[in-house]
């Protein structure tokens, strides 16, 4: 009922890690979600408006393209990519002055929740149009190869996303042109209110590569390890062969589509039992068992985070508003 | 008469016509177990089934198309995408098949559609979420176009849309879904192609439609506060558009502002503008102004949404100047 | 090189058929032929103009969709669809008449060459926007399943409309769905002037269907006997289990994409390779060998078809113009 | 100074500019190995390599987001829509990504891309291969819109365009391609945003471009033997339009005749008009006249498709009717 099928993480367990790294791990986990917990709180608040999609229960999924990536590769997702873009680089500080509307954000208050952007972190949005990022992705990896660089692009996908007759178009291209992109669907079950399996009709979304002849696989996206080795494997894979990779993470989100979304569609038991299977759940009870922590080590850390995206807020409420009288700038570049 | 909300009005016209023809289904994202991303199928599943209400991939072009060839083959689709954002992705089959269709084919294949959801900025949802489509929808030969701004022509208009034998787009707007009016019970029915005058005046025409009629509503009250009278047109269709009450109410003030919520380049608003210039050239007393959004993708923030787009105090300033009265911007 | 694979067509060989059945099917390749070769002819002489896409080559396809479908069923094919339309039941004339711009064609002159329709013989056109009609096949399996009819569609797509997104969202649906749809692929190995293999990364087209685990096959389009077997075959698996299915016929088109496409991306030799399939030549050998018929038959059959294209061709040129003042009829219904 | 077609002043540009700047390159259906669906291209695989002239998929929406991808990571993309028929399957890449990216990234990423191919009506091409696109695109703001009648403009405006650091429409036609003309060599520039008096005249101002501006200046030679001596205004560029030049001209002539191979409704035409009647009011000695397609889909017989589009005889009657000069029709 729950995640469809394992996946392999070689013959690694916890205890084949360094317990600074697992511990790192953790932290960072938990930092995305308490960042993402004072998103809700002050969207709910009305600090901002507009559309707001938390990330909560993905977590892993952050982790897996924080580690594996380089400074110099490619990032693209959809409309929930707060944390994914901490995870590429992005300041906390100025991924909530971009939700503020503030001047200090990273898309200088222009895009909001929807579209976080930055050209050093090269970090390419941020989109609002399901799927619409996925051919972007691929003119991205296009670049690479027509000018022989090394690094690759990772672009995220909602599972719905897969639907978009663009997102084919776009896997067609870079399968034939060999190019060097990670096509990453983040399967959490819904696109909104529809249940993934009444949109679809293979058994796993990632088996859609075969229409390209696309090396595809799937991994437990609840389990942080595992999510972390099949990442780097696969973004190993793709760099050197300069091969796309369409890769499915089987995770879930806790909260509604938005944060105005209620979530009738589904039981609050089945939120309970995915729940149970929480990366940062899991993470934290084998750092107990392995003793590279207790319970209140936990516990002060989730309270370090808190404080951290705290100060990170102060500092983006003090970011000034957009001037008015520049409502017209950014249309066109010299 | 009973008081309904926007999205009321719109869910009654849709069931009455439901439940007097089979053949009208309801296709789109969410339209049924979710009641519709914004509600307006609330019910509906319910009352119809899944048959009837079916909630689709979110594959626009495609059930785009899929609604074509199910009206092509006898039944009468109504589609609704989540917002005209989404819609231009329904462009290919909307403009290159579902309006030639009928033409191609020597009279044929008639495509009865209706192709409906929200349409322009609501409140910071920046550039990709505020796109309003009416002036790309109504330079198509071959598509009705319909864009409300109460309840009641909605309901009326949708039922027409409805029952029209041609591909109809028909443009709503998520903010005004909870704006209540009073819609009257049954067979109430507005013909495509009539406009509607919402206000009486004589010292200027304001045409305007959709949501920022409101906005027109409520700067009309204003100006009528310093002796201002104006008249408001309210096309409701877009296309066909009902030219002849915009003349005679402009032959009758001469005068005339255009208010859009969209950006003025090529616009429907410069169409009636031109139809205008060319119909009533010796009525006019002053050039036409039209308000419109600045000429910029909408930004997110919301001191600048506010700035970009059309305002009261924009609107109220561009009658003074159709009037000649002076203001202290001008 | 050339057909990729075969395909089973049972233990059937022409031995098993109706001498009759195998002579009629003989006269109709024929027919379709002999047409096109006129309307390339009257082409080249200017009687009219635009756009014009023969189907020399591909004449086995219009057969099996010819052979096992109802009149009740539907069909919609691309722009490459004079003798199609003929196949579904339009009369060579009124075809003719359309190419013509005549008020007598089966569009009333408004269509031409790409858009040839029939309400009467459920023919939905003669689309221009490749795989446009894809997503229409749809619909027109959703009207039949929902007013629980038995008919199907067949919606038949050029080898490289595969690369348009309106197609996979098309069959994604119909998968998910169950909709009674075959798509039949022609797959003439080119896309214009390329060849599909540059733009698709599955050795056979019809692998696509995997993506929507939609049951999928391919047949040797070039065998006229086979296609009519496989066809049969697909469209009562249709039928009956009211689910899509995927079709690849392997064929060649002999002539330009295009009457004025010189066809320079190819080798003469290649095409030479392919002419030595011919459908009809094939099935000509068969019927000397069957004693069926003999040479001079044969030639008979092709002047006897030749005969009766002649006589639709004049027939149609006698139907007038549209009138000038009609030019703004059409553009809404009552 | 050498004369060349319309294709081979297209190709120069694209192999100057390519040349000059290896990050460009040229993407689309049968570009390369087929040397272009029209020609346009011919040569340039041999040139500049698979790598830089590059055979796509039938996929417009795909690539044209391919190609916005490339330019948001360094590249300068030339896009090659077959004809703008398709190109209607990228308008989400263009409208929704392409148009908004700049703005929407706060001023990080802007888009160096042109999309270029034929528009509009050629002949007997039917419904579905004669759309014009030009008023779709230049409603959206973020958009630079070129729409070229001369072998000259289409190079030096071609040149511009991939040298601009924006998204570039490139409005062609299959039926110029062939047409000759002078073409400067080399560095020939024409900066966007400025029109071009083609015919210098006091009687009336025409304003057209693309195709049928060529229409238009055989109307003007017989308009001339009549004695009526119009001034043509060609803008070239669309977005941004060059305002100055036509109210100049309108101002000078007083009297304004717009000509333009597509359907009335909220076009292009409609925009100038409205400027023209807003900006040069008390200048205008009749009400402006505009000609236009018919607004139905483009029919294939050819008959019918010559009494739909817009012709000399509809020029001339409409330059007489703002000089106020009785016509038999009239
Ligand atoms: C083309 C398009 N259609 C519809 C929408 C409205 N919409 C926004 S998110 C969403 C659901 C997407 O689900 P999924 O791809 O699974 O991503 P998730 O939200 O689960 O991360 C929809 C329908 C949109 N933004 N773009
Ligand atoms: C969306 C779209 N893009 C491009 C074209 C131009 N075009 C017409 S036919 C064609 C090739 C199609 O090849 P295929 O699907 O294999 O069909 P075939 O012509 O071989 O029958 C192209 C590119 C078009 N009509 N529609
Ligand atoms: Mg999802
Ligand atoms: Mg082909």
């Amino acid at each position: 009922m729950l995640l469809n099928g394992a996946d392999a993480m070689g013959s690694k367990t916890a205890s084949n890690y360094d317990g600074d790294f697992l511990v790192s791990l953790y932290k960072e986990m938990v930092f995305y979600r308490k960042f993402e917990e004072l998103v809700n709180l002050a969207y709910t608040k009305r600090k901002f408006s507009g559309f707001c999609h938390l990330h909560i229960g993905q977590e892993a999924v952050c982790v897996g393209v924080q580690r594996n990536l380089r400074a110099s590769d490619y990032i693209l997702g959809s409309y929930r990519t707060h944390t994914l873009a901490i995870a590429k680089g992005i300041s906390p500080t100025s991924v909530l002055a971009e939700l503020y509307g503030r001047e200090g954000g990273c898309s200088k208050g222009r895009g909001g929740s929807m579209h976080m952007f930055s050209k050093e972190h090269r970090f390419l949005g941020g989109h609002g149009i399901v799927g619409g990022q996925a051919p972007i992705a691929a003119g991205v990896g296009f670049k690479i190869k027509y000018s022989k660089e090394d690094d690759i692009v990772v672009c995220l996908l909602g599972d719905a996303a897969m639907n978009q007759g663009a997102v084919f178009e776009a896997m067609n291209m870079v399968a034939v042109w060999d190019l060097p992109v990670l096509y990453l669907i983040e399967n959490n079950c819904y696109g909104m209110g529809t249940d993934i399996k009444r949109t679809t009709n293979v058994e796993h979304l990632h088996q859609i590569g075969q229409a390209f002849n696309m090396p595809n696989d799937k991994v437990d996206g609840m389990n942080v390890l595992h999510v972390y080795e099949k990442v780097k494997e696969v973004v190993g894979q793709v760099r050197e062969k300069r091969q796309p990779y369409l890769l499915e993470v089987l995770t879930y989100r806790y909260k509604g589509h938005s944060v105005s979304d209620p979530g009738l569609y589904r039981t609050k038991k089945e939120v309970e039992e995915y729940q149970k299977l929480d990366p940062i759940l899991q993470l934290g009870e084998m750092l107990i068992e392995q003793k590279l922590a207790n319970a209140d080590d936990l516990k002060n850390w989730q309270r370090e985070a808190k404080e951290v995206v705290k100060a990170a807020e102060v500092e983006a409420e003090s970011s000034p508003f957009p001037k008015n009288s520049d409502a017209e700038r950014y249309v066109f570049a010299e | 008469m009973p008081i309904l909300t926007f999205r009321e009005a719109l869910n009654q016209a849709m069931c009455e016509e439901m439940e007097r023809d089979e053949n009208i289904f309801l296709l789109g994202e969410e339209v049924a177990e979710y009641d519709g991303a914004y509600k307006v199928s609330k019910g509906m599943l319910e009352k119809f089934g899944p048959q009837r209400v079916v909630d689709s991939p979110i594959s626009e072009g495609g059930f785009a198309g899929l609604g074509i060839g199910a009206a092509m083959a006898g039944l009468r689709p109504i589609i609704e995408v989540m917002t005209w954002n989404f819609g231009i992705q329904c462009f290919d089959q909307i403009i290159n098949h579902a309006a030639k269709m009928y033409y191609m084919s020597g009279g044929q294949f008639n495509i009865p559609i209706v192709f409906r959801g929200p349409n322009g900025a609501a409140h910071m949802l920046a550039a990709q979420h505020s796109q309003n489509v009416d002036p790309l929808v109504t330079n198509i030969p071959g598509l009705k176009v319909i864009s409300v701004s109460t309840p009641a022509d909605g309901k009326g208009l949708l039922k027409a849309a409805i029952r029209d034998n041609n591909p109809v787009i028909f443009l709503e707007s998520e903010m005004m879904y909870g704006l209540k009016g009073e819609v009257p019970e049954g067979e109430h029915f507005i013909p495509i192609g009539v406009g509607d005058v919402k206000r009486e005046g004589e010292s200027a025409t304001l045409i305007t439609w959709g949501k920022i009629y409101h906005t027109v509503a409520s700067a009309a009250d204003k100006l009528a506060s310093e002796g201002i009278d104006v008249e408001i047109i309210d096309p409701r269709t877009l296309q066909p558009l009902d030219e002849n009450l915009i003349f005679q109410s402009v032959r009758k003030t001469n005068r005339c502002v255009i208010v859009e919520e969209n950006w003025p380049f090529a616009s429907v608003g410069a169409q009636i503008a031109d139809r205008i210039q060319n119909q009533c050239f010796d009525y006019l007393d002053a050039p036409i102004e039209r308000v419109s959004q600045a000429f910029t993708p909408v930004p997110y923030a919301e001191n600048l949404e506010h700035e970009v787009l059309p305002s009261e105090e924009k609107i109220i300033e561009a009658v003074k100047k159709v009037c000649y009265i002076k203001t202290g911007v001008n």
